[in-house]
C-alpha cells in the first residue's frame, strides 16, 4: 500500500506547444489509474505553475472560439472541479506584472469548491522535496 | 535490479530525445533494471509502422523492438495517438496502447522516474 | 530592404532580430511572441519594442486567446487581424523573416 | 491577385503554427491571392489521413481541403513523409508529394516566401 | 532532497534550474546542453557550471556528436556514459528533474 | 527569366532539432529544381550560419559511428563539393570562442574545391539584402 505524491510543475507558456495540456490532462488521469494499481495504492497529483508557465493560468482564454481547441484554462477548472490543487508562483506573477484578478481562481461555476493557491517559489521548494517524482514540462 | 519509467513526450523525428531515452534504456535494461516506457504528445511517433529507415534520421525501431524482447515495457498514449492518425494496426507489435492513467500508475511501484517533458 | 518579421516566440534563442537593419521593418507578433505586447517583465517594456524604426503588430487572434485584451496592448503596438498581415505582407513589406 | 507560398517546417500537432499558416493562407486567398503551401519536416504530419478530431487538438483537416478545393497548392515533403511511415495511400486526397526541389522552384515566381522554419 | 537535472538546452527558457535546492545535486549535460560543459561566451564559463554544490557530468556521445572532445571539457565536468547516467539515477540520487 | 537569390539562414545548434539539417537539404535540392522551372530559370542558394547556428560548423561529428545519422558536417561538405557557398558568421564563432581550425573548412577529400567563407555579420546583412526570400531556420 503506498500513497505516492507526484509533482507536475509546468514552466512555460500556453498554446505554443502541447505540453502545458499534456501536464493537466496526466494529472487529472490520476484519478482514474486506480485500474491499474493495487488497492490501497494511490497518486496523489499537484500542478504547479512557475517560472513563464505562470502565463497559462491567465483568465478568459476563448480558445475554443477562436481556434476551435480546448483552452488551458477550460482544463485548470476540471482540475479544480475534482478537487486537484492548482498552484501559482506568487514572484513570478509579480514578475510578468499579473495580478490575482487576472487569473483563474476558482471553477464555481462548474460547481467546484477548491480554489487556485498563489504560494512562493518557498513552498513549491518544499513540495518538490515531499513529492516522490517530479515532472517538469 | 529496480526499475526505472521514462515518460517521452513531444519528442519529434529529427530530435534525438527518443534516441537518448532509448539508448538510455538500453543501458538499464544492460544492467538489470525493469524498464518501463510511456510515448505521449508528439513522442507516439515512435510507434508509427512502416517508417522508412533513412540516414538521415535516426532509426529507433530494432532497438525498441530489441528493448521488448528483453522485457522492456513500451505504452504509447491511445488519444495522443489517434488524434494523430495512428490506429491500432498502425502500431509496432510488442507495442501496448493506454491511456494516461497507465503512467500515472507507474509511478506507485517504479523506483525512479524520468519524465522527459521538454521538447 | 522592406521587411516583415514574425516573432512566435517569447523567450527567444537568436540574437538575428537585434542585429538586422531594414530601411523599413514591420514586427508582426504572432503565437507567443504576443507577450512582447503584453507583458511588462519586472516593470519594463520588452527589448523587442525598442528595435529603432520598427512598426509593431500583434495578431488579435493569438492574444486573445491567451487572455489578454487590446487594453493590455503596449501602445507601440497595433491590432492586426489575420487579413491584415496578408495586406502587410502583400503590399507594405517585400520580404519576411520568420525568425 | 498575387502568389504567396508558405515552407511550414517543423510544426507540431499540438503548436499552433500550422494553425497560423492555414488561417492566413485562408485570408490570403479570400483576398483573392494564389497560395502554395509546403509541408516539410514534423508539419508532414498534416497530411495524414485519419486524424481523429479530439477537441485537445486544432483540427485542420477541413479548412485544408476547403483551400485546395478554392485552388490552394498543398504539397508535402516526400521523404519526411516516408521517413515517419506515412506513405502514399496515408495522404489526404488532393495533397501533393514531391521531393524538396518543388518548394525551391517555387521560389521562383511567387511574390512572396513565408518561410516558417522554428518549431 | 538528492536530485538528478538534467539540461538539454543551450539557450536555455526556465529559471528553475537557478531557484531549486537540493542538499546534493548532480547536473547531467545532454543533447545541446553539453554546450555548458564546452563552450566559454565571451571567454566566461557557462553560469550553468557556477550552481553551489553541484556535480556536474556531460554525456560524451552527445559531446562528440557536436565536434568536441574530453580535451574541450571544462575541468569542473565529468564525462559520463550512458551506462554511468543509469548508476547515477538508480544510486547516486533519488529523484530527477528534466529541466 | 528568373535567377532568384534564396538565403537560408542557420540559427541554432545541431541535432537537437531537424532543423539545420533541412536547411541543408533544401538547399541542396535547388539543383534539381529545373524540372519544375521554366528555362532558363534558376535558384541560387547560399547557406549562412549565424548566432548559435555556427555550432553546426565545427569539424569531426562522428554521428553516425554514435548515433546511426548522417553529421551535419556531411551535409554541410556536400554542399561544398557541389559549389554551394557556406558562409560563417565571425563575430559569432569568436563570441563562442570558435577558431578556424575547428571548423569545417572544404569538402577536399570528396573532390571538393570551394571552402567554406568566414564573413562579418555586415556581410551577411547585405546579402539579405539581395536575396529575393529568406528562410531563417
Amino acid at each position: 500500500m503506498a500513497i505516492v505524491k507526484v509533482l507536475f510543475v509546468v514552466q512555460r507558456p500556453p498554446y505554443k506547444s502541447e505540453n502545458p495540456r499534456l501536464a493537466l490532462t496526466h494529472a487529472l488521469a490520476s484519478q482514474t489509474a486506480e485500474i491499474y494499481m493495487d488497492d490501497g495504492d494511490a497518486v496523489v497529483p499537484i500542478v504547479v505553475f512557475v517560472g513563464d508557465g505562470v502565463l497559462n493560468v491567465v483568465k478568459d482564454q476563448p480558445a475554443m472560439k477562436l481556434y476551435g481547441v480546448t483552452s488551458t484554462e477550460s482544463h485548470i477548472k476540471s482540475s479544480l472541479l475534482i478537487d486537484m490543487p492548482i498552484w501559482v508562483c506568487k514572484e513570478d506573477m509579480q514578475r510578468l506584472g499579473l495580478k490575482e484578478d487576472q487569473m483563474i481562481l476558482d471553477s464555481v461555476e462548474m460547481g467546484g469548491e477548491l480554489t487556485t493557491k498563489f504560494v512562493s517559489f518557498a513552498e513549491i521548494q518544499k513540495e518538490m522535496e515531499a513529492s516522490q517524482h517530479l515532472l517538469f514540462f | 535490479m529496480a526499475e526505472l519509467t521514462f515518460g517521452v513526450f513531444s519528442s519529434l523525428v529529427g530530435s534525438m530525445s527518443l534516441d537518448f531515452s532509448f539508448r538510455l534504456a538500453d543501458a538499464a535494461v544492460a544492467k538489470g533494471h525493469k524498464v518501463n516506457i510511456w510515448l505521449s504528445g508528439n513522442a507516439v511517433m515512435m510507434a508509427k509502422k512502416g517508417q522508412k529507415p533513412f540516414k538521415d534520421y535516426s532509426y529507433n525501431e530494432k532497438r525498441m523492438k530489441e528493448l521488448i524482447a528483453k522485457g522492456a515495457e513500451v505504452t504509447v498514449c491511445e488519444a495522443c495517438a489517434e488524434a494523430r492518425g495512428y490506429h491500432k494496426e498502425d502500431t509496432h507489435d510488442g507495442v501496448k496502447r493506454a491511456s494516461m492513467d497507465w503512467y500515472l500508475a507507474k509511478t506507485v511501484k517504479t523506483d525512479r522516474l524520468l519524465h522527459i517533458g521538454g521538447e | 530592404m522592406k521587411v516583415a518579421v514574425f516573432l512566435s516566440d517569447w523567450r527567444r534563442s537568436e540574437d538575428t532580430f537585434e542585429r538586422m537593419k531594414a530601411d523599413k521593418m514591420g514586427v508582426i507578433l504572432v503565437g507567443n511572441g504576443i507577450y512582447h505586447a503584453v507583458t511588462k517583465e519586472n516593470g519594463k517594456d520588452s527589448p523587442v519594442l525598442s528595435k529603432a524604426g520598427a512598426q509593431f503588430y500583434v495578431l488579435s487572434d493569438d492574444l486573445e486567446i491567451r487572455g489578454y485584451t487590446a487594453a493590455n496592448v503596449n501602445s507601440k503596438v497595433k491590432m492586426v487581424s489575420y487579413g491584415d498581415i496578408v495586406d502587410l505582407i502583400m503590399k507594405d513589406y517585400d520580404k519576411t523573416a520568420w525568425l
